[in-house]
């Protein structure tokens, strides 16, 4: 009986940031607009902008195959299957054993890469190079991603999410330890890599010569748009929380009760909207980087995340 | 930091829309209401430059500016006429951009609209009759709104915009 | 408390670190001296926090020091020495950013591999942060070895002596104040000496790479 | 006598010599039957052979002293770890049987079949004799037969020069190899009774820590120059896409991973492991080689090379866990060992699986198009459907991409080098930590390798009218794929059995703890010291079913229609195939990142008109050439060498009969009073 409420609730948390991920775009935007003195579109906006796509016709290049179909799906999948595994409410969920942390990563990558043979399939360079790009920062990411998983789990001793969350909240002063907090700063930079945020890519980019993600998508259109924009804007708040509840998972309920939910509810909330806006902040402060300049940034994000690991050496 | 404390100094920029002239904005054909309840709030624009001046140019670029702001109106610009439902259009269209602007047109996938922004949009301005000219954009694709001016001001096109869309008193 | 103190103490040792990373992975000699301001204004934030935990008022001494000195001073001399001397504010490096960065994170890990038989001889809780201090020495001398500009390796031998302090710090609770005076007015007379060399370099070749020095064999 | 066992194995040796005994046939299409019926034949008794071995408490020995007495007779011993390996080879072969008995088609008339379907034959015997060999002289016997039928299959297509540049690099490669398992051996075989592997293993404790230190060093040569490791790879990537694309795949997917058993054997099983630094060389051999392989699968252009790159990358992702697992047990940590060795034990596996599936799909594409550069290729997807989907698998699995089978093992090495990080000292920990780095870039690389590889070369336009003309494989090499592309899905399906037994196998060979692996909802990973928990069982239904309801909802949801209209290029007129992105565009960000690994030089001509106008430009020729380092470090300093010594031994050569007489008789001379010395 339990496990089928646990079910639930995973499957319900799940669908709350389906249904959250464009608001926290829109936010984004919204405070974005107003650093820029402008008055800016609402926070629900990005909910209109699904809603039209979904209603309007496809134009599909003649060139692509199924694949160029499938691609859309893929990603939206595996980006709802990877928030099925990311606590938001409960910790421990009860797929907690499904997934750990590196298999999270590499359902992402499935996306990704399922996305840039998408862009690949139409034939349009501008496609081809989008996929490049885009495999390119997937690939240098990794080794960052991989270095703070490992400092992560050295102080867990598991590389499964719920472990990671349990022992922060047991021992809150650890969320202070320069393991932690040098894993928070190299995994964020990787998000802002991965999930095409300025100083690596600019998601409101017209210039086809400076775009990564947005180059891959430049022949989607209609439903498959929707799919792809949502699955970007969820990926992006799967992170946040994951961010949020793994580095900072104070208020994450350990019980079924309602109240227990309804302040896991409330603090999630804050803590990604807290984190959203610090992203619209930084997009405001910084400038793009020149594609060749990324390397160097995800460089800075391994030594960061050797750091985090070798921090822990010193206390055995 | 000098960037925050200026943000902080200036406040919104942006202005409501001013009344505008009845006579520059003509409504050419019916915009299907279909069109119009879907788009009403989200709409992406592709820029089409058919051989314009970039005078109309220069005023479409103050649009995404703090001052007129088209994104508080849920509009936006893209890079692609595979995401965009509206397509604005500039100057009499030259031989050399034809075929180009009816493949805009083609790849932008329905309900879609077309605005043709400034005179010479409309009948070629100072261009027409001349040899390197096919005609005016309704001439290559159907055109639901034109916006009158040489240049037309932005907040006029965007009153056009808007026009198109159904929705000419404008929120905010 | 202790546990706090440690927490404390780790962090700031990182954080100091951690300018020296981020100056490596910057361009532009505004970008440096602003990273060496930035790094000696946490280090002298750790110092007043071992002087509070550690219950030593000479450190708060040295801390008020190092802001002053290290933090405004220096910073504010090599500006304005930038700006007079200085054509082009990028740093030119030897060794290309991403592959400096990778190569002091493996000398940082190296430092831990090296730290091993201090951290066993110690107590104190600021230990663990010995390996930093150390990873600091490395990574400050390799900005010295791989950056061209002598202005550079001016900025690099400060952040070494900003390294030494860190260890003296975090091993012994620093050293005593008149100790802590002496390598202060060492490193500025060092400073001093190196400006008027700068002055020299740029009058003689009108430039502050220092790889045309290998033209004075000649 | 007859037990069941030994009777699979003579009916796997009776298969196989009939399809060798198949090139006796009259007609060319009788070959190719008797040679693919029995080929497969022979790998479902080496499978099931395996599969007794590993399963039940059954082994296979049988010993023949009379066969080659002088030498000690011939010796077999099947265990179970060589019964892992007698599965991998059997495993590849029943595919590569099927396939080949149709792919082996286009070569008639143009080479001899027969020739080939022999050494085929033969080269799948050797295989599998030498995962049973007994002794150190079987062993050699078996390999020094796998050594010459497979070059004699790499030069099939003799009339070609690259074709015979390969071949001679792998016979000098595979020679000096030889010569080092052999010297390996005989300081093994110096303090022992007998040759074989029993006495080995009882004498080896005995040998003194530097003679052990020398067979260790000479056998992580000897056997690392068969399976590719940096930078003892170089024949690899020259012979492996020399052969026909059947035989690549075994050559990839099967005789590689014997090195592997080699390295294994002689290591953990005879020496019974030894001091740290084992461990940390071949880490550091493994790291090499896998960032090597990867980078330079990258940049290839040539499918089948790039293929060849990526065998050299997946072996050194099973040489760090193999280096990992040596680390471990030398620091008296069994259980961890345990997790490392079985990570590169199920990644031999997984990469025979899927680099067999991906080197039969390339020689459909062979097969379809005539060519293998990837930058004539595209639009095969179309054209070529079972190919491009056979050849997407593979690429995902290989890619590390959940929910096949490459993720699995690559989690649970990534689990074995966490373990190791989380239980040593800070030097060994730094070490592990560099090797998680190296694990992780690797893995993105070669997704973006294989986004390139698939994508390229399937997607899109066609690029030349080879690959416009194209067509879709003929049913039994359709089949042969699709058997080798099911076993992906399949491994990471059954991952837990699969798992277990290769533990199971460990146990008996290094004396290591046998972990199983914990079933928490019926179907976790979770193996000794591994760190986290992980299941491929529930994730690919899950995936599976979030995509299916992602589909229907949308399905559900819109209905609007599609239209078609042409790949959007800024309204520019039409579309050719120019305008698309190539093999080497895709990878030029990634070189450039890389370029102090590569330093490629790089030419720009301009091509003026006739005027020499510079504002007139004609034509620009852009040219790039990667010189690879490991060539530039090692190999070109060599042959320079050795040419200069043969340069000044060719004075002996005077052609005249007498001269040689004489040095004959001078040499025995000498030999002479050597004996008489002594």
């Amino acid at each position: 009986m339990i496990a089928i409420t646990g079910v639930a609730i995973e499957i319900g948390q799940a669908l709350l940031v389906l249904l959250l991920a464009p608001a926290v775009v829109g936010l984004i935007r919204w405070v974005k607009a107003r650093l820029q003195n402008r008055r800016g579109a609402p926070v629900w906006q990005p909910y209109a902008e699904l809603r039209k796509l979904f209603g309007k016709d496809m134009v599909v290049s003649p060139n692509a195959s199924w694949i160029f179909h499938a691609a859309p799906f893929v990603v939206f999948g595996t980006t709802v299957v990877v928030s099925l595994l990311v606590p938001v409410l409960i910790t421990p969920l009860p797929f907690n054993d499904v997934a750990d942390l590196f298999a999270l990563v590499y359902l992402l990558l499935l996306g990704t890469f399922a996305l840039a043979l998408g862009g690949l399939d139409p034939g349009s360079s501008f496609g081809g190079m989008g996929s490049s790009r885009e495999m390119t920062i997937a690939a240098l990411s990794e080794p960052a991603i991989a270095l703070a998983i490992l400092s992560l789990a050295l102080a867990a001793g598991s590389t499964n999410l719920g472990e990671m969350a349990a022992r922060t909240v047991a021992n809150p002063s650890a969320a202070l330890s320069p393991g932690h907090v040098l894993a928070f700063a190299a995994l964020f930079i990787v998000m802002l890599a991965e999930t095409g945020r300025l100083p690596v890519d600019n998601p409101a980019t017209h210039l086809e010569l400076t775009m990564v993600h947005e180059a891959m998508i430049l022949e989607y259109s209609g439903r498959h748009l929707a799919l792809v924009e949502w699955a970007s804007w969820l990926k992006l708040t799967v992170f946040l929380v994951l961010a949020a509840n793994l580095f900072v998972p104070w208020g994450l309920a350990t019980s079924l009760t309602p109240g227990a939910l309804a302040i896991a509810a409330i603090s999630t909330l804050a803590k990604v909207a807290v984190l959203a806006v610090a992203i619209a902040i930084l997009e405001t402060r910084i400038a793009k980087l020149r594609l060749f300049r990324v390397p160097e940034l995800l460089a800075v994000s391994f030594v960061l995340g050797l750091l985090a690991v070798a921090s822990s050496f010193s206390v055995r | 930091m000098n960037v925050f404390r200026k943000i902080l100094r200036v406040g919104i920029a942006t202005e409501d829309l001013p009344a505008v002239p009845p006579d520059t904005i003509a409504v050419v054909r019916d915009i299907d209401a279909r069109a119009r309840r879907l788009l009403g709030r989200a709409v992406a624009i592709r820029q089409v430059d058919a051989g314009s001046c970039n005078g109309c140019e220069l005023e479409i670029t103050g649009l995404s500016g703090p001052v007129y702001d088209l994104e508080r109106f849920g509009l936006h610009f893209v890079a692609s006429p595979r995401h965009a439902d509206l397509l604005l259009v500039t100057g009499p269209v030259t031989r050399n951009m034809e075929v180009p602007l009816r493949k805009t047109w083609e790849a932008t996938p329905d309900p879609k609209l077309v605005v043709a922004v400034g005179d010479c949009a409309r009948d070629c301005g100072v261009f027409a009759g001349s040899y390197a000219v096919v005609g005016g954009v309704d001439a290559v694709i159907p055109v639901d709104v034109t916006v009158r001016g040489c240049p037309p001001e932005p907040a006029v096109i965007l009153q056009g915009i808007l026009t198109a869309l159904g929705r000419l008193e404008g929120r905010r | 408390m202790d546990r706090v103190f440690e927490q404390v103490s780790v962090l700031g040792a990182s954080g100091v670190l951690l300018c020296a990373i981020i100056m490596l992975w910057r361009r532009g000699l505004t970008a440096y001296i602003s990273a060496l301001r930035w790094q000696s204004n946490v280090l002298a934030g750790l110092t007043a926090a071992v002087a509070y935990f550690g219950n030593d008022r000479d450190l708060y001494w040295v801390a008020a020091l190092m802001v002053a000195l290290k933090g405004v001073a220096i910073p504010r001399l090599l500006t304005r020495l930038s700006q007079r001397v200085v054509a082009t504010q990028e740093v030119e490096p030897f060794v290309n950013t991403a592959t400096s960065l990778v190569l002091s994170g493996l000398l940082v890990l190296l430092a831990y591999t090296a730290a091993r038989p201090l951290l066993e001889l110690s107590t104190a809780p600021t230990r663990a942060g010995i390996p930093l201090a150390i990873g600091l020495i490395f990574v400050s001398l390799f900005v010295i070895i791989s950056r061209k500009k002598a202005i550079t390796q001016v900025i690099g031998f400060l952040m070494l002596e900003n390294a030494i302090a860190l260890l003296a710090v975090l091993a012994t609770y620093g050293v005593p104040l008149v100790v802590e005076l002496g390598v202060f007015l060492d490193a500025l007379m060092g400073f001093l000496v190196m400006q008027i060399f700068l002055y020299d370099i740029h009058d003689t070749f009108n430039t502050l790479d220092v790889d045309v020095l290998s033209r004075l064999k000649h | 006598m007859t037990s069941l066992p030994l009777l699979l194995f003579w009916v796997m040796v009776a298969a196989y010599a009939l399809a060798a005994a198949g090139a006796l046939a009259p007609m060319p299409r009788l070959t190719r039957s008797v040679g693919a019926a029995g080929t497969m034949l022979g790998g479902a008794a080496g499978l099931a052979l395996a599969c007794l071995v590993l399963w039940t408490s059954d082994s296979l020995a049988l010993e023949a002293p009379d066969v080659l007495a002088v030498a000690g007779g011939l010796i077999f011993h099947l265990d179970r770890l060589g019964a892992v390996f007698l599965a991998i080879v059997s495993g590849v072969a029943i595919p590569v049987g099927l396939y080949g008995g149709q792919y082996t088609t286009s070569y008639d008339g143009r080479y001899s079949t027969r020739w080939m379907w022999f050494n085929t034959s033969a080269f799948l015997l050797s295989m599998s004799l030498v995962t049973g060999a007994g002794s150190a002289f079987t062993f050699a016997l078996c390999w020094e037969l796998m050594a010459l039928s497979s070059f004699l299959l790499v030069i099939v297509e003799h009339d070609r020069e690259e074709s015979v540049r390969a071949g001679l690099w792998y016979l000098a490669m595979t020679h000096a190899g030889l010569l080092a398992i052999l010297a390996a051996f005989f300081l093994m075989g110096a303090a022992s009774t007998g040759g074989s592997f029993a006495s080995l293993r009882d004498a080896a404790a005995q040998l003194p820590a530097g003679t052990k230190n020398a067979v260790f060093l000479l056998a992580l040569a000897g056997f690392g120059s068969k399976a590719g490791v940096v930078p003892l790879h170089v024949w690899l990537p020259r012979a492996h896409p020399a052969a026909p694309s059947h035989v690549s795949a075994l050559m990839s997917a099967a005789m590689v991973k014997l090195g592997i058993y080699g390295l294994l054997r002689v290591c953990l099983d005879l020496l019974g492991g030894g001091p740290t630094w084992w461990g940390t060389l071949v880490i550091l051999c493994g790291a090499g080689t896998a960032l090597t392989g990867v980078l330079y699968a990258l940049v290839e252009d040539d499918l089948k090379r790039l293929l060849a790159y990526s065998t050299v990358e997946n072996v050194g992702l099973i040489l760090l866990g193999t280096g990992a697992g040596l680390l471990f047990r030398s620091l008296g940590e069994p259980a961890a060992a345990t997790l490392a060795f079985a990570a590169a034990l199920l990644h031999a596996v997984n990469h025979a699986a899927f680099k067999t599936t991906l080197f039969l799909g390339a020689g459909s594409i062979i097969h379809a198009t005539g060519t293998r550069n990837m930058n004539l290729l595209g639009g095969l997807i179309k054209r070529a459907p079972w190919t491009s989907a056979v050849i997407l698998v593979g690429a995902l699995a290989i890619a590390a991409l959940p929910p096949l089978n490459g993720f699995v093992s690559e989690w649970l090495l990534f689990q074995a080098f966490l373990s190791g990080v989380a239980r040593s000292q800070a030097s060994m920990a730094a070490l592990l930590t560099l090797g998680v780095g190296a694990i992780a870039l690797t893995g993105g690389l070669a997704a973006a390798t294989f986004v390139k590889a698939f994508g390229i070369s399937c997607l899109a336009i066609p690029r030349s009218p080879a690959a416009a003309g194209a067509h879709e494989s003929p049913g039994l090499m359709k089949a042969g794929m699709v058997l080798a592309a099911a076993y992906c899905p399949l491994l990471a399906v059954f991952t837990i059995p699969v798992l277990s037994t290769l533990t199971g196998a460990l146990a008996t060979v290094g004396g290591l703890p046998a972990a199983e692996p914990s079933v928490a909802i019926g179907v976790t990973v979770k193996t000794g010291h591994s760190m986290g928990a992980m299941s491929p069982v529930v994730i690919l239904p899950v995936l599976a079913g979030a995509i299916a309801l992602t589909w229907m909802l949308v399905r559900l949801a819109s209905r609007r229609p599609v239209h078609s209209g042409d790949t959007w290029g800024c309204g520019r007129i039409g579309q050719t195939p120019r305008m698309e992105y190539t093999s080497a565009a895709f990878a030029e960000p990634l070189r450039r990142v890389f370029s102090e690994m590569y330093r490629p030089t790089e030419d720009t001509a301009v091509g003026t008109t006739r005027d020499a106008s510079p504002y007139y430009i004609q034509s620009v020729t852009y040219q790039a050439r990667l010189h690879p380092w490991f060539q530039r470090a090692v190999y070109d300093p060599l042959i320079a060498a050795v040419e200069a010594v043969a340069g000044r031994t060719r004075r002996l050569q005077s052609g005249s009969v007498n001269a040689y007489l004489t040095y004959m008789v001078l040499a025995l001379i000498v030999l002479l009073g050597i004996v008489i010395g002594f």
